[in-house]
């Protein structure tokens, strides 16, 4: 089933951002508007296409649109084909919706910006380009929206790059992306080597026919492209200095879609991971120590953006969790994506009004009592908070649950560890949360008289207000009657066989609150009963220093790569000079030296010369002498 | 006009606005500008022309013309091309009225009048048409030999710093290479004589007979000539040196088309004439190749001055280059002559804003430039872009050959496909560290009041913005013409693709 | 006791050499007896005349060949013909140099700086006896090639060098380097000619016979005593390779260059190069043919000792007429493979070198002749900066020449490279080729330190300065630099005028 | 008597003359020194032309006086003027011109 409407889905927001680009200053006065209008739109073309869906059945909702033979050399053949199937139209509509959300939310917060045009063709930019991530019908067409999205990431990063942290902070994504790049280019290659093909269709098709080792080779691949862009273990360490962006970027593009990307990837990826079993175990494992390092991360985090970046990490090391336990994590893991979606776009977008209010302000050590300057930034915040803790009936409940559920009827040690691991990051997720509210809403104000925190305008809080509804009702809305397992079946195929479930679903529910419970408990305890430093203590213990310090993730990679690196470019750099020219310069040099040497021989006495002449003659007489012989 | 005189009139049109240049007052510098931007113009209009009138899907020389030129050596005046070659041809008349464009005032302030100037760029393109559509192998020595000279004139007499030093480097080094080509050369043209008559003719040495000594040894006079051409670890230095020195527009020419005569005399020459030698020494050349690939990037990330690193980070290229033409695939191949194309477009880019960034600022150490984003955005643009197209992004024209090379080395080469594209992520620093350094932080003092691009600048970089953006999205144009060509020279070296391991299993 | 028989001579196949003897005889009476103030035109158009005629002849009798013309003394073939068209061309335009009159002395006998030079000077004598020296010297020339005994070969060996000896000491500046120049030719020449006449005493008794044909032949059925034959060869080869300045018999080069008056050194450069391996050819490719297995491996030595040597030292020239003369010497080295080939195309080769060669030779030196300060030539390579400034026109007509002397194409030096060295590699000599190849991108090093001098570096104000030519001198240069670029593009003419004709008779 | 004796003379000759060009420093001794040569040449010549039985050889030695007589002329010339302007015949003063 073909549609020629899907083009338009990337091409009105590339549209805008290349108009805004190309119109330049002139278009200061319109452009936001412009942008947004055009993100609205394709968010209008989406729900056009998901309404056209619904009214086919299952089997043949997915519909392709194949615009021209892009590549086409021998037997590599790429078209610019682009296909939208029951997983791709999630996501175009979570893209589209909350994009356009956070268009109209930018319009308003950057309305002091002299650049704010740029920032919204960047925004439309990357809306297209994520687009175009989730809609192409190749990896080598989603390798370019992939690339796509980390150039808009980078672009929106280094926004304010007269700051050169936060330049450095851009080229840090970037570079770390680069390395999941090279890791999704090298899946290529091994799968048009192995199946000759690199569309998900003719992959899906081949997989069978390919050995193991090599679909392994191809998961682990895609795993390393995964942990690239969505910031897991062990290339997570860009994520946390993103935040340096606008904190629109941070809700749209670290929060909400492209850092997600690698759970589409993995779940698109699904033939090949349910073949190769070991590279589906290495994700799961994958998963949970992210979500744990995240998780620990967020509890040491005054920052109120790294704290929600952090808790972003470790939320998607849950989604990486459940896309790793097979068909049926799947669902979940993109069930979970969905409504983190929500609540944490809703949060950034939270912690951005806070920000807003509190000119700039970003350590939740000088915020305290804001909830009764800023209402309904608290409502909205809290109700996020509410659902990613995962307090019924809340999205979080449904979606993260499940997956710790799921995690636990892998049975064996498997399920033990990794529904363990899920289990506690729950309880520590719960803290850290609390503890960002707490010091953020309640408690006593903390910051200084010449702040004046006030709530943010309409244009900011509805939004807000429109995501709060998300993180209320999404979760319910997916799993009412299987909704979203039911809808994804067709792409990611459950198998029928059901799992000896070692807990029940309830079991684990309880388990769960319990564990939240104890985490808000001990949050409570430590932030609202005494009232908090404003400079973070220096007496704490070595544990603390270390998640403050990201765990090292930072000095891990300073002490092994980059320095290293620098050592090696400078020796080399020396060495060209000194060896390879070193010894051209050489052999020039003795030339010319031999040549002055040489040159003695010409002493300018005539009798040498015949001296010469008489020599030559008598090694004639004897060289001949010598042939003949 | 008579196909059969295409490529010749080609040639001879630069020289015709030579011949007109060198004949108009020394004074009216704005005129001999004029005559030469519409000379090279004209040629392109020209080029285009033909190669609307190629047969994509012939395989054999097109536009040929042969004729005796000294019949007592059996040498003839023979020209033609295939795919690549015209590709290579359309490259190099593109490039050249953009570069007399962008480069306007580049003449200025060298050691003979801006007159002498132009008339060598006319000289230089005649050549450079001459060297990629020459099929007779002595002629191409000629025009390879040839081409030296003006270049050597150009980067002495017009450059900056030490370019006469630089000058005779550049010129020392390819006569070497050269002269070693040229004792391949006699040996092809005794091996011919004593098997029956005398001749240079590309297609009748391919089917010499010779021992797998003599192939091996004769290969390696080319392949040394062609490693320096274009520059093949450890055979580069001199390339950093000629680029710093010489013109913008110079070295856009340098690196952009006449680097490329080697990696293109590598597929011509190389393989077609020493097919077995050339299975021998591919697993030597591929390991070259990717060294050149990982210690340009690593050098372009270590160099401090721009023109330095554009020169390192091309070196870096043609080791992908050589890693898609040995490695005898159809993809690795075509993506290897679609990467001289665009490669040429990127690093035109690249060494154009580089040249009017220095000019601007009478320096090119990438110390002195800072905050150029806010001072002259649209410049900050096109160097960005430019690094982009350098760095592969996708979307980009290079990106489309860069992966191609890759993949069609993957699929016969996995470890060096592997190890090159590491090349991927070094590329992300070399040229994300300069632009932070020049574009991002704070305007440091000196750049306050740089000019940013102007009317002339802005027209002249458009088009090369234009190609990468169209070929990065619908490479097929090009595609189209060279995979026939390539697909052939695989074949004629005796190669055809490797099957999916599925089907091999199947098999 | 027989009656005697009056030698047979054809005039008309000896009269290139008549003709240029009766002119050098003319003009030696006119030297004697014409006032001094029409001397100069006088001996001018009459060494020109002479020369233009001769040529005519040359060209007359281009299809002749004969063995008889002179009692087998000498062979008029192909090659013969060949050699002495392109050492009467060069004379010429050699001679247009010479008539700048400029360079020579007022009074050769005078003492340097004594007061009856000072009178010469003053009075603005001309010297004249250069020209009756030239028109001997070529004679001499035209006979070398063209020998076919022994007798004959040492006898125009001598006529050609003895006039050379004295013109060498005739520069007006710079006496005593000019005398020195003269002396050390002369002592060295005549070494070499002894050996040269003991070789040819030796092949005589080796093979009973002085005529080349004789001992061919002799080689052939090899009669005699082989030691004789070894001995003869060697000490022969002595003389010849002296005078085409081989390493290790090329020390008189570079002073002798330096010294002579410019005019005669670009005479004596380009002919003398010509009638040398003239002679050369013929011995080697007639008489020692058949023994080539002895002598091969050792030419194959100098020639690569030669090639090296030349290119290597030049390297560390700073004076410019030095440096050519070493470049000379590597020219002589990649000669020598042309003999080595021993073939067809290599003796082809090897003729158009020689002509190719000798017109870039006269025109070079031509060049320098024009670079002069207050006190006549510069020929310190540091003062030729900036030349490209001053006189483009002249500087780069020079650098042509050069990048001829280096061999790249488009020049008349990489034709012949490029035959000298493909007939080399057909006749097996792969390893000459190969090193041939390496010394000419060394020699390509010092061509272009020159070209940088010129062009890339900035004039040094201390009067050097690039005299107008005069009408003759503008002519040579124009003229080579003409032909160098024509026969580098449209070598076709010549190639096949010499293929065609040049084969030895035996 | 054997004739190859006389080439023995010969070649000592030619030797000693050899040798004398090379050690001597007077300029005119050297050039004696190479008339030697010339004549050892000769004696050569007229012996191998008495071994072979034809008249060549002494022919040729009759050219070689003829023209050893010509070198002679030249080379007095040469050296005398040398001298003049010098006031010294050695050889090894007159070596300005080197390397």
């Amino acid at each position: 089933m073909t549609s020629n409407l899907l083009v338009y889905l990337i091409a009105l927001p590339l549209f805008g951002s290349a108009i805004l680009m190309l119109a330049g200053r002139r278009s200061d006065k319109w452009g936001h508007l412009f942008a947004t209008a055009l993100s609205a739109s394709s968010f209008g073309v989406g729900l056009y296409l998901f309404s056209q869906m619904l009214s086919r059945s299952g089997g043949n909702r997915a519909v392709t649109q194949n615009l021209f033979s892009w590549i086409s050399v021998g037997t590599f053949q790429v078209n610019a084909g682009l296909m939208l199937d029951q997983l791709s139209i999630c996501f175009v509509l979570l893209i589209t919706g909350v994009g356009t959300l956070i268009h109209i939310y930018s319009i308003a917060y950057m309305s002091h910006d002299l650049d704010r045009r740029r920032f919204f063709s960047y925004l439309n930019f990357f809306i297209a380009a994520m687009l175009l991530l989730v809609l192409g019908d190749s990896y080598l067409n989603l390798y370019v929206g992939w690339e796509g999205v980390g150039l808009a990431s980078y672009l929106l990063i280094g926004f304010w790059n007269q700051k050169p942290t936060y330049a450095t902070a851009a080229k840090k994504a970037f570079v770390a992306n680069r390395v999941g790049d090279l890791g999704l280019s090298l899946a290529i290659m091994i799968s048009f080597a192995t199946l000759g093909t690199v569309s998900f269709a003719g992959v899906k098709a081949h997989a069978g026919q390919a050995s193991t080792a090599s679909l392994t080779a191809i998961g682990i691949m895609l795993l390393v492209a995964a942990t690239g862009k969505s910031a897991q273990f062990p290339l997570q360490a860009w994520l946390g200095d993103a935040m340096a962006g606008p904190t629109p970027v941070s809700a749209l593009i670290h929060a909400a879609t492209m850092v997600t990307a690698g759970v589409y990837l993995i779940v698109r990826s699904n033939f090949i991971f349910d073949a190769a079993p070991t590279a589906q175990l290495l994700v799961a494992i994958i998963g949970a120590i992210t979500l744990l390092f995240g998780a620990v991360i967020g509890m040491a985090k005054d920052d109120i953006k790294k704290a929600l970046a952090a808790s972003t990490m470790s939320q998607i090391g849950y989604m990486i969790l459940g896309a790793g336990l097979g068909p049926v994590g799947y669902a979940f893991a993109i069930m979970h994506l969905l409504t983190h979606g929500f609540f944490k776009a809703g949060m950034f977008l939270g912690a951005g009004s806070v920000m807003h209010g509190m000119d700039d302000e970003v350590n939740m050590r000088r915020y305290g009592g804001l909830r009764k300057f800023m209402p309904i930034t608290f409502a909205t915040f809290g109700l996020g908070y509410l659902a990613i803790i995962g307090v019924p009936p809340f999205a979080g409940f449904y979606s993260k649950d499940k997956i710790i559920e799921v995690a636990f009827n892998m049975g064996g040690i498997k399920g033990v560890t990794l529904g363990g691991a899920a289990m506690l990051g729950a309880a520590i997720t719960a803290f850290y949360m609390t503890r960002v509210v707490v010091m953020t809403f309640a408690g006593n104000k903390r910051w200084d008289e010449k702040a004046h925190p006030h709530e943010s305008p309409a244009m900011m809080w509805i939004p807000m207000v429109l995501l709060a509804v998300g993180s209320v009702a999404s979760g319910f809305i997916f799993t009412h009657g299987n909704s979203l397992v039911n809808w994804l079946a067709p792409v990611v195929a459950p198998n029928p066989e059901h799992h000896s479930e070692m807990l029940k679903p309830a079991v684990v529910s309880i388990m769960a609150l319990v564990a939240v419970l104890i985490g808000i408990g001990i949050a409570i305890m430590k932030y609202l009963r005494k009232d908090v430093p404003v400079v973070a203590p220096e007496n704490v213990s070595i544990f603390t220093k270390i998640a403050r310090r990201d765990l090292l993730q930072d000095d891990f990679n300073e002490a092994v790569f980059m320095r290293p690196g620098q050592k090696l470019t400078q020796g080399l750099v020396v060495a060209d000079k000194a060896l390879i020219d070193g010894a051209v310069r050489g052999v020039a040099r003795m030339t010319v030296g031999t040549g002055s040497t040489l040159r003695n021989t010409q002493t300018g006495f005539v009798r040498s010369y015949a001296m010469w002449i008489l020599l030559g003659a008598i090694g004639l007489i004897a060289a001949i002498w010598v042939v003949t012989l | 006009m008579n196909s059969a005189n295409w490529l010749t009139s080609l040639g001879v049109l630069p020289l015709l606005g030579a011949v007109l240049i060198s004949v108009l007052p020394k004074a009216n510098d704005l005129l001999v500008k004029r005559v030469a931007l519409a000379t090279t113009l004209v040629v392109a209009g020209t080029a285009i022309a033909m190669a609307t009138q190629f047969q994509r899907d012939n395989v054999n020389f097109q536009f040929v013309e042969t004729h005796s030129w000294i019949p007592s050596l059996g040498i003839n005046y023979a020209v033609g091309v295939d795919g690549i070659a015209l590709v290579l041809i359309l490259l190099s008349v593109l490039l050249a009225p953009i570069v007399v464009l962008a480069g306007w005032n580049e003449a200025v302030g060298g050691r003979w009048s801006v007159k002498t100037f132009y008339v060598l760029m006319l000289v230089l393109e005649t050549m450079m048409i001459g060297v990629f559509a020459s099929t007779d192998v002595f002629l191409f020595y000629v025009f390879f030999e040839a081409m030296l000279v003006p270049v050597y004139f150009l980067i002495g007499g017009y450059g900056t710093g030490a370019r006469s030093a630089a000058a005779v480097k550049f010129l020392i080094y390819s006569l070497f290479g050269g002269l070693l080509m040229l004792a391949s050369i006699i040996a092809l043209y005794v091996l011919s004589g004593e098997q029956g008559g005398h001749t240079f003719d590309i297609n009748a040495l391919a089917h010499l007979h010779m021992s797998s000594m003599t192939q091996n040894v004769l290969f390696i006079g080319f392949f040394i000539a062609f490693a320096i051409k274009a520059p093949v670890w450890p055979f580069h230095t001199w390339l950093p040196d000629a680029a710093e020195a010489a013109t913008p527009g110079t070295s856009v020419l340098l690196l952009g088309v006449l680097d490329k005569v080697g990696t293109f005399g590598m597929i011509r020459y190389c393989l077609t004439l020493f097919p077995h030698a050339t299975k021998t020494f591919t697993p030597v050349i591929l390991v070259l190749a990717v060294i050149s690939i990982i210690y340009g990037a690593f050098l372009a990330i270590g160099q401090t001055d721009f023109k330095r690193l554009i020169a390192f980070t091309s070196i870096s290229h043609f080791g992908f280059i050589m890693m898609g033409i040995f490695a005898m695939t159809s993809q690795g191949h075509s993506g290897a002559t679609l990467y001289m194309f665009n490669h040429g477009f990127s690093t035109a880019a690249l060494f154009l804003v580089a040249g009017w960034m220095s000019s601007r600022r009478g320096s090119s150490r990438i110390a002195d430039f800072g905050g150029l984003q806010r001072v002259t955005p649209v410049m900050a643009w096109v160097f960005f872009f430019a690094g982009m197209s350098s760095l592969a992004l996708p979307g980009l024209s290079s990106f489309v050959s860069e992966f191609l090379v890759l993949v069609g080395t993957y699929t016969r080469y996995p470890v060096a496909a592997v190890i090159g594209a590491f090349g991927i992520v070094l590329a992300a620093l070399y040229i994300l560290i300069p632009v932070q350094r020049a574009l991002h932080g704070p305007v440091t003092e000196g750049n306050e009041h740089l000019l940013d691009l102007n009317l002339r600048e802005k027209v002249a970089i458009a088009p090369v913005i234009a190609v990468i953006l169209f070929l990065g999205f619908y490479p097929s144009p090009l595609l189209r013409v060279i995979n026939p060509a390539a697909a052939h020279s695989i074949a004629q070296a005796g190669y055809s693709d490797p099957l999916p391991s599925i089907d091999k299993a199947g098999k | 006791m027989d009656t005697f028989v009056a030698p047979a001579l054809s005039y008309s196949l000896l009269s290139p050499i008549l003709i240029v003897l009766g002119g050098a005889v003319l003009a030696v009476l006119v030297e004697a007896f014409v006032s001094r103030l029409i001397r100069p035109v006088a001996q001018l158009s009459i060494t020109l005349g002479t020369l233009v005629l001769s040529l005519a002849q040359v060209f007359r009798i281009r299809h002749a060949s004969s063995l008889t013309a002179a009692m087998g003394s000498v062979a008029i073939d192909g090659p013969a013909i060949l050699l002495q068209g392109s050492i009467l061309v060069i004379a010429i335009l050699g001679v247009f140099l010479i008539a700048d009159q400029e360079h020579f002395t007022g009074l050769a006998a005078a003492i340097p700086g004594s007061s009856e030079e000072r009178e010469a000077v003053k009075s603005g004598e001309k010297v004249t006896e250069v020209y009756p020296l030239t028109l001997f010297a070529v004679a001499g020339m035209l006979l070398f090639p063209i020998a076919n005994d022994l007798i004959t070969l040492f006898v125009a060996l001598e006529v050609l060098s003895l006039p050379l000896y004295l013109m060498a000491g005739l520069s007006r500046h710079r006496r005593l380097l000019s005398q020195e120049a003269a002396l050390k030719y002369f002592l060295l020449g005549a070494f070499s000619s002894a050996f040269f006449l003991f070789g040819a005493a030796f092949l005589y008794g080796y093979s009973g016979s002085v005529s080349l044909a004789g001992i061919h032949d002799a080689i052939e059925s090899s009669p005699g005593n082989i030691v004789l034959l070894l001995i003869g060869m060697s000490f022969l080869s002595v003389g010849l390779l002296f005078k085409v300045s081989a390493v290790p018999f090329h020390a008189w080069t570079p002073d002798v260059y330096q010294g002579a008056p410019t005019p005669v050194t670009a005479f004596m450069a380009a002919a003398t190069k010509v009638a040398g391996f003239g002679a050369m050819l013929r011995i080697f490719y007639t008489a020692f043919e058949n023994s080539y297995w002895d002598w091969r491996p050792l030419l194959t030595v100098i020639a690569i000792i030669t090639m090296l040597f030349g290119a290597i030292v030049a390297i560390a020239q700073r004076d410019i007429k030095r440096m050519l003369a070493y470049s000379s010497i590597a020219h002589a080295g990649f000669l020598i493979t042309g003999i080595l080939a021993l073939n067809k195309s290599g003796l082809d080769a090897t003729i158009f070198y020689l002509f190719a060669y000798g017109i870039a030779t006269i025109g070079a030196f031509g060049i320098v002749t024009l670079v002069r300060d207050s006190s006549g030539e510069v020929t310190d390579l540091n003062r030729w900066a900036g030349l490209g400034k001053r006189s483009p026109f002249i500087a780069t007509v020079f650098a042509t020449l050069l990048l001829a002397f280096a061999g790249i194409p488009l020049t008349s030096g990489f034709i012949g490279k490029f035959t000298i060295f493909s007939a080399a590699f057909e006749s097996g000599n792969k390893a000459v080729v190969v090193v041939g190849v390496l010394s000419s991108a060394i020699a390509a090093y010092f061509y272009i330190r020159v070209i940088v001098l010129m062009f890339f570096s900035d004039p040094v104000e201390d009067g050097t300065s690039v005299v107008i030519p005069s009408f003759l001198t503008r002519v040579t240069v124009i003229a080579s630099f003409a032909v160098t670029i024509f026969l580098g593009v449209f070598p076709t003419p010549l190639l096949n005028f010499i293929s065609s004709t040049a084969t030895f008779l035996r | 008597m054997n004739p190859a004796n006389y080439l023995y003379v010969a070649a000592l000759l030619f030797t000693i003359g050899a040798i004398g060009v090379v050690v001597r420093r007077n300029a005119i001794v050297v050039f004696m020194c190479i008339e030697l040569m010339l004549n050892a040449a000769n004696l050569a010549f007229v012996t191998f032309a008495r071994i072979n039985g034809n008249l060549d050889g002494q022919v040729m030695a009759f050219f070689t006086m003829v023209v050893a007589a010509c070198e002679v002329v030249v080379g007095l010339a040469i050296i005398v003027t040398i001298y003049r302007s010098r006031r010294s015949a050695s050889v090894d003063d007159a070596s300005l011109l080197k390397r």
